[in-house]
């Protein structure tokens, strides 16, 4: 398992990914794609994103956190300022809704270090309602009617942002860091008693996982016409928690498969929002009750492909 | 009274008895020595129910209780004094004997028997309106001693009564368990200090990595020279 | 090593499937506007959620009128409604009208209720160029917003200056109020642009503005910010929200002892909002409105008695108005432009003039608002009188 | 003057609050699980409420009766269907089945009904107002805060009294060791989830006839805060959710006099997580060390 | 080897919990590549001890120090980092982690690479998880575990948990070892093995132990001298000879009625 091969197969990967970019491009540029699959395609690409980045704070660092909203909503109004208010461009914006949402996973990643479980999770929801409540109060971004954003957003942004995150969580999560984080998930006194700086790793998981959420807005804000902090409301954080738990808490392939997945159906339920509400519930009951694992497990969907013979080599990243 | 068959207990895939079987007879102390994690507690919790065997059977006076749930088994007569006393501290000690009576409706039985109780610890009457989190170790072993026979139980697991005690408080504590005993209650006891358990109990056995591997009358294996040297630190 | 290939592979084959899952409904819906016998209309309204009174009301409203004109048709051509429900929100707004123009391809929206939600759809009507009306919409930035006008889009309603002014004046020249407090709902541009409407003219009357209170619709306590307005001791409150909250507001508000008159605009038009307040807290509270049920005009009665045919004896309220004018609205432009082509219709709308509708008389000025008179309704004991019908 | 007519509000707002709190922190101390459902159990209580007394045209007392009985069989019915098969599952699983039940309340809900709010009737009950020094009271306030003092005494003496509140307490601290002592481990969660639907339910009628509006999210935000206030007073504890329901109603109104009404849930929040970093035992608590 | 400076020294330590002593003014020294062993009655306070040692508590009263360094008030991170590294009596591994996986989180504070040069998937990330990898094998094979790397740790039977749970301690490069009943649940075959095995690895890393242990021969035969500790006070201390006939043992520990 050497370097360059590392290398190759990754390579590979990335040029599998840009063909099939390119395929998507060619098609909204012929037109064969209406704006109404395209929208479908951004969604589904914000909330791979989403779900990517809530799963390295749930799935690997084990922090229930149940108020990804917030960082959503953060992301989101930053990035329209930037555009919006001081007419910078885009891809400035989309850093600064990152960095800004970061920020406040820092913030939040404060918390975390002195609170466990579902004390953490009603603390964190707590923090997403008040992030959505200082926004509603700030009249620069409009208050409770909103800021009005141009669209922006477009497939090769959309198709970046998504490869980059799934790339960033993924090596991050496949090295002794991600190890260091699942240590704190399976145990956190052992991981400490093991010269783990517990400390640490839970608020850098909580900053990058909120950076990637935070993208995630500047991508939403820029493709809806108009935010409202109302948007961002814990049942958005209940969304994006539904991903990961579907998924399967510590898969990123099953969080990316769940965020496919539900897009799908939420887009074909538009016009039923009870019922998808409904469905989600119930999924998410049955799912705790009869495979609170989620769809995946831990196990990621390469490990599916593996022969056996080749299984001993593999195993350690799937499960890192 | 107590007949156990070959029984088999899971802790997720760890197997924590393997194919145990023993028997006690009425009036009788039976005690099961053994070194830590070697599977006694589990033993006790397996009878009381709040673990239930994979495999195998527990037949109490002819009855099968295995999986039974705990509450049917403390009504069939069976009260299980667990390790490490847990005795609810957040209520007084009266509180904690009414709970022990929690199944019986005879309010003059119960009133006669929390009499008996406080015959046998008179500390607890002292302390009656205590809370019982403040409680020294010994009188909260007394508390949990007292808690489970205030169900009128035939069979008395008690599960490490000495753990934590000072010497002279184990020797009470013993005392009354032989007296307890004495009145008709039969007693399986689960205890790490060894000599003293063989002490009391007329019967023994010997439990190591979940199973039996040796047993006896007291006074057999008190002589023998493994049981010395695995237990008692001689070599 | 053959982790990434796959991973990249992994990504790529779920990106797609989520593609070609999504192309997969395609194939049902027909792709034009305009073929044949139909015309489609696209109908974005609050179905469901917060303010959902008003969207229902609006489409009873618009399907009588499209009953009535699909009897002779436009040219032989019938209308169909495609409807969606935004839930009250902004950004279901957005998708709903995404929906509309690109995968039902009609030829004109209707919608939203609120101006919120109205504005939410004004880019994507745009940028596909699709004429957008929003029947009860009261912002003036749905129609012209950053000096700039959104030519797509227009609205059957007045707009929340005129409203706001006519409360001033109402309250200067009818109740004499010298001090006023204002108390808006600061989740709602519709409250806001009101209350700023109403504050310049009440000043301008020589009033004054003794207290300035929000709250966000959803809240039910306000007895805590009333405790607050009713030392300040105003004359009269101005209350530019919707009905729910504003029928609690009352309600509270009698309950602290607060008893000087209350006015509010059109969000207040709704069964709901008197059995939520209670007939008796009512009293002494006015509202601006689009029309009145109780106006002796011909055109208004033969109205009121054709929705009550077709809806069980309901009388119809300001929002069923709107629903029905818009209808008319829309089938007058599409008549005169000859045509179910969006631009055309556009065009048609932008020359309408004098065109007798149920709320009024209107021509369109050069911002696509509507020229056109307000009346203003008493809650007598739960019931709403004709007080007046003020023109601009 | 208007400092003590803004406490008084403050209480009839809390005394909502401390309802809710009742039962949220009676489940929370037995099963140790955040039951979010609990504020829909409450929306429930409050349209049972209704329907009894606008369709069976029944008065005050034998709706709000309705209204608990029904609440504590839902409750019972949640807790067996959906959080029993989980009681030895992570807390997480829990949180999140938690979360599930309560959107699948409120969207069942909608969606067999629809979203439109109802109005309670205005005159369920007298609503008279008398001043006493400038300050208004509201009868229907005193009433409020009346009956929240009544439950909680009945509630503490059912917890401290009788037998089934001692099996609560047992099975809350120890439920191994309670089984020992042949309590029905079970039987006590579900008597402690119709209990503490119950008062959901009787805050809800109570709800109704204070604030006449109700619709099917309406247990959302009050949930919410319910468990504020039982955080704040000490999770678990009776009088504690009783007195942080007070306090927290009474931090609302008064950041609404200050003039920040806009702000009112932001600050329960920050309250809540200011708690639970600093403070974590709540007003009423004991600190407990983790063991390792 | 009284005549060596201590390697960790603990003067009159105690702490209380709510107003109970669980462990007070306990005095210990060790060694330089000494095996003591730490025995006492359940309930005694030794694992609170190791908490103590290891900064899941912090000591109430008294000094703890390694190589002279003061240990008091620092996290139980930098502790490990500083040179001790424990087992649990309850075995603590990271279950859904890999055998090599859960070694190889022992290694981290060793390794060099930055999260960026992770992410980023530079040379020195290769390397440092490469070195790593070799590391953990490493002592996998000491505990004869290397064929189950890629097993999840809690797939492991019980005694291969056990040892694995040293393995980890071992990686994380003590200078001082706690091990809190190694020997819990294992037969005395395993017992035996497991004796070999901490006599080996002492010898190998140049190890100093700390053993908590009911299984008397266990202690007996490989420590070197006793510390013995009841309701949270040391009672006695020595070599194992001196200790199995001190009477106050005896009385606490052993039973009375031991000759």
């Amino acid at each position: 398992m050497t370097t360059i091969k590392r290398a190759k197969g990754f390579w590979l990967s990335i040029s599998l990914s840009l063909i099939f970019f390119a395929i998507i491009q060619v098609l909204i540029g012929g037109g064969s794609l209406n704006p109404f699959y395209q929208n479908t395609l951004m969604f589904i690409g914000i909330n791979i994103i989403l779900a990517a980045s809530l799963h390295l704070i749930i799935g690997i660092t084990g922090q229930f956190s149940i108020g990804h909203a917030g960082f959503l909503a953060v992301g989101a109004y930053a990035s329209a300022v930037m555009t919006m208010k001081l007419n910078m461009p885009f891809t400035l914006a989309l850093v600064v809704g990152g960095l800004a949402a970061a920020l406040a996973g820092l913030i939040i990643g404060i918390p975390s270090l002195r609170l466990k479980g579902d004390y953490l999770a009603i603390a964190t929801l707590g923090f997403g309602e008040i992030v959505r409540i200082m926004l509603l109060n700030i009249d620069y971004v409009g208050g409770a009617s909103g800021m009005q954003v141009s669209h922006l957003t477009t497939w090769p942004w959309v198709f970046a942002s998504v490869l980059i995150t799934i790339i960033v969580i993924r090596n991050f999560t496949s090295s002794t860091h991600g190890r260091a984080c699942i240590s704190i998930r399976e145990d956190e006194t052992a991981a400490d008693s093991m010269g783990i700086n517990t400390t640490y790793y839970k608020v850098v998981a909580f900053a990058i996982g909120a950076f990637f959420a935070g993208i995630a807005g500047a991508l939403y804000a820029h493709n809806f016409y108009i935010i409202q902090p109302s948007n961002f409301g814990f049942l958005k954080s209940f969304d994006i928690l539904i991903l990961v738990v579907l998924g399967g808490l510590g898969s990123l392939s099953g969080a990316v498969l769940a965020a496919i997945l539900l897009t799908v159906i939420t887009t074909f339920l538009q016009d039923y929002p009870e019922t998808r509400m409904i469905i989600y519930s119930l999924v998410l009951i049955i799912m705790m009750i009869y495979r609170p694992q989620g769809l995946m497990g831990t196990k990621e969907i390469t490990s599916m492909f593996k022969r056996k013979g080749g299984s001993s080599h593999e195993n350690k990243n799937t499960a890192a | 009274m107590l007949k156990i068959e070959d029984i088999n207990v899971y802790y997720g895939n760890i197997q924590a008895l393997k194919g145990i079987s023993l028997s006690i007879n009425e009036g009788e102390i039976v005690t099961l020595i053994g070194a830590n994690g070697a599977g006694k507690s589990t033993m006790l919790k397996t009878v009381s129910g709040l673990l239930k065997p994979k495999q195998g059977k527990i037949l109490y006076e002819g009855q099968s209780i295995g999986g039974k749930a705990a509450q049917s088994i403390v009504k069939m007569g069976i009260s299980h004094v667990p390790e490490g006393r847990r005795v609810f501290a957040n209520m007084s000690v009266e509180e904690n004997l009414q709970l022990g009576a929690y199944l019986r409706k005879d309010k003059a039985g119960i009133k006669q028997d929390m009499e008996k109780v406080y015959e046998l610890f008179p500390r607890l009457l002292e302390r009656l309106k205590q809370q019982s989190g403040t409680l020294s170790g010994g009188e909260q072993q007394m508390l949990a001693m007292g808690r489970a026979l205030m169900a009128k139980p035939r069979l008395l697991l008690l599960d490490e009564p000495s753990m934590g005690l000072a010497p002279l408080l184990v020797k009470q504590i013993f005392h009354i368990i032989e007296e307890i005993n004495k009145t008709g209650t039969t007693i399986l006891l689960v205890e790490q200090n060894a000599n003293l358990a063989l002490s009391i109990a007329d019967r023994a056995y010997v439990v190591e990595t979940g199973r039996i591997v040796l047993s006896g009358k007291s006074e057999e294996l008190t002589a023998s020279e493994e049981i010395k040297k695995a237990y008692l630190g001689g070599h | 090593m053959k982790k990434k290939k796959l991973a990249g592979a992994f990504l790529s084959l779920t990106l797609a499937a989520g593609v070609l899952a999504g192309c997969a409904g395609s194939g049902s819906s027909d792709k034009s506007s305009g073929d044949g016998d139909t015309i489609k209309i696209g109908v974005n309204l609050e179905l469901s959620g917060g303010v959902a009174s008003y969207g229902q009301s609006i489409a009873e409203g618009l399907e009588l009128a499209t009953e009535e004109i699909n009897k002779e048709g436009i040219d032989g051509k019938k209308i169909k409604l495609i409807k969606v429900d935004n839930k009250s929100e902004a950004s279901e707004a957005t998708s709903g009208a995404i929906k509309l123009t690109s995968q039902d391809q009609v030829a004109a929206i209707v919608g939203a209720a609120t101006s919120t939600n109205s504005i939410a759809q004004v880019q994507i009507a745009q940028d596909n160029k699709i004429p957008v009306i929003s029947p009860s919409g009261t912002s003036p930035e749905i129609t012209f917003s950053k000096d700039k006008l959104n030519d797509y889009i227009f609205r059957t309603s007045f707009i929340d200056p005129f409203q706001g002014t006519v409360a001033a004046n109402f309250a200067t020249n009818e109740i004499k109020a010298k001090s006023a407090a204002i108390y808006i709902d600061s989740a709602s541009d519709y409250s806001k642009g009101l209350a700023d409407a109403f504050k310049e003219q009440f000043e301008k009357n020589g009033g004054k503005i003794v207290a300035e209170e929000a709250y966000i619709a959803k809240d039910t306590d306000f007895r805590s910010t009333l405790t607050r307005l009713k030392s300040d001791k105003p004359d009269f409150i101005f209350l530019p929200g919707y009905y729910e909250e504003a029928g609690l507001i009352v309600k509270q508000a009698r309950e602290t002892g607060l008893d000087v008159p209350f006015m509010g605009g059109d969000g207040w038009d709704s069964p709901k909002l008197v059995e939520i307040a209670g007939a008796k807290a009512l009293n002494d509270t006015y509202i601006t409105n689009h029309y009145s049920s109780g106006d002796p005009d011909k055109k208004i009665q033969n109205f009121v008695s054709a929705f009550k045919a077709k809806y069980k004896d309901k009388s119809p309220d300001a929002f069923n108005a709107l629903g029905y004018d818009t209808g008319y609205f829309l089938a007058d432009a599409i008549k005169r432009a000859g045509s179910a082509d969006s631009t055309k219709i556009k065009e048609a709308l932008e020359k309408t003039k004098n065109l007798q509708l149920v709320t009024g008389t209107f021509t369109l000025d050069e911002k696509h608002n509507p020229i056109k008179s307000a009346t203003i309704l008493e809650f007598k004991e739960g019931k709403q009188v004709f007080n007046t019908k003020i023109n601009p | 003057m208007e400092l003590i007519q803004q406490l008084i509000n403050g209480v009839s707002l809390g005394s909502i609050y401390a309802l809710i709190a009742l039962g949220y922190t009676m489940v929370y101390g037995i099963v140790k699980l955040i039951n979010f459902a609990h504020g829909d159990v409450f929306m429930v209580g409050s349209f049972v409420g209704f329907y009894s007394i606008t369709v069976l045209d029944l008065s005050f007392v034998p709706a709000l009766l309705i209204s608990m009985t029904v609440c504590a069989l839902f409750g019972v019915l949640i807790e067996r269907i959906a959080y029993k098969p989980l009681r030895n599952a992570t807390r997480i699983a829990a949180l999140i089945t938690a979360i599930g039940v309560s959107l699948l309340i409120e969207y069942g809900f909608i969606y067999v009904r629809g979203a439109q709010p109802e109005a309670y009737p205005n005159d369920v009950l007298p609503t008279d107002k008398f001043d006493i020094f400038g300050v208004s009271i509201n009868s229907q306030s005193v009433l409020i805060f009346g009956v929240a003092v009544v439950l909680m005494i009945i509630l503490q003496i059912i917890v401290h009294k009788t037998k089934i509140g001692k099996a609560m307490r047992a099975v809350s601290f120890d439920a191994d060791a309670a089984k020992l002592m042949g309590i029905n481990v079970n039987n006590t969660i579900s008597a402690t989830f119709a209990i503490g639907s119950a008062l959901a339910g009787a805050a809800g009628v109570i709800f109704g006839i204070y604030y006449i509006k109700i619709e099917p999210l309406m247990g959302v935000l009050p949930g919410l805060k319910a468990f504020v206030a039982a955080v704040l007073g000490g999770i678990g504890i009776i009088p504690g959710a009783m007195v942080g329901g007070l306090l927290l109603g009474v931090i609302e109104a008064l950041v609404s006099a200050a003039g920040y009404s806009l702000w009112r849930d932001a600050v329960a929040f920050v309250v809540l997580i200011l708690i639970l970093i600093f403070m974590p035992q709540g007003l009423f608590g004991k600190n407990k060390k983790e063991k390792v | 080897m009284k005549t060596k400076t201590p390697l960790l020294k603990v003067e009159s330590v105690g702490i209380q919990f709510g107003g109970l002593k669980a462990v007070s003014d306990v005095n210990v020294e060790l060694y330089p590549g000494e095996l003591v062993g730490l025995i006492g009655p359940n309930g005694a306070g030794k694992t609170t001890f190791f908490n103590l040692l290891t900064g899941v508590y912090v000591p109430t009263e008294g000094t703890i120090s390694l190589e002279g360094e003061d240990l008091k008030k620092r996290p139980p991170y930098k502790i490990t980092q500083k040179g001790i590294s424990r087992t649990f009596q309850n075995i603590r591994l990271f279950s859904e982690l890999s055998v090599i996986d859960n070694v190889k989180v022992a290694y981290h504070s060793l390794s060099k690479h930055s999260i960026l040069s992770s992410i980023l998937r530079m040379p020195i990330h290769f390397k440092g998880e490469k070195e790593m990898d070799e590391k953990a094998i490493e002592f996998l094979k000491i505990f004869n575990l290397d064929q189950y790397k890629d097993e999840k740790a809690k797939n492991l039977p019980y005694g291969k948990q056990r040892r694995l749970e040293i393995a980890r301690a071992l990686a994380a490069n003590p200078k001082l070892l706690l091990l809190d009943e190694p020997a819990a649940g294992m037969n005395p075959q395993e017992t035996h093995e497991l004796m070999n095995l901490i006599a080996l690895i002492r010898e190998k890393f140049d190890l100093t132990v700390l053993l908590i242990e009911h299984d008397m021969p266990l202690v007996m035969g490989v420590c070197e001298r006793i510390y013995v500790l009841d309701h949270g006070q040391l009672i006695a201390q020595g070599q194992p000879e001196e200790i199995r006939n001190n009477p106050k043992v005896i009385e606490a520990y052993l039973g009375e009625e031991v000759s």
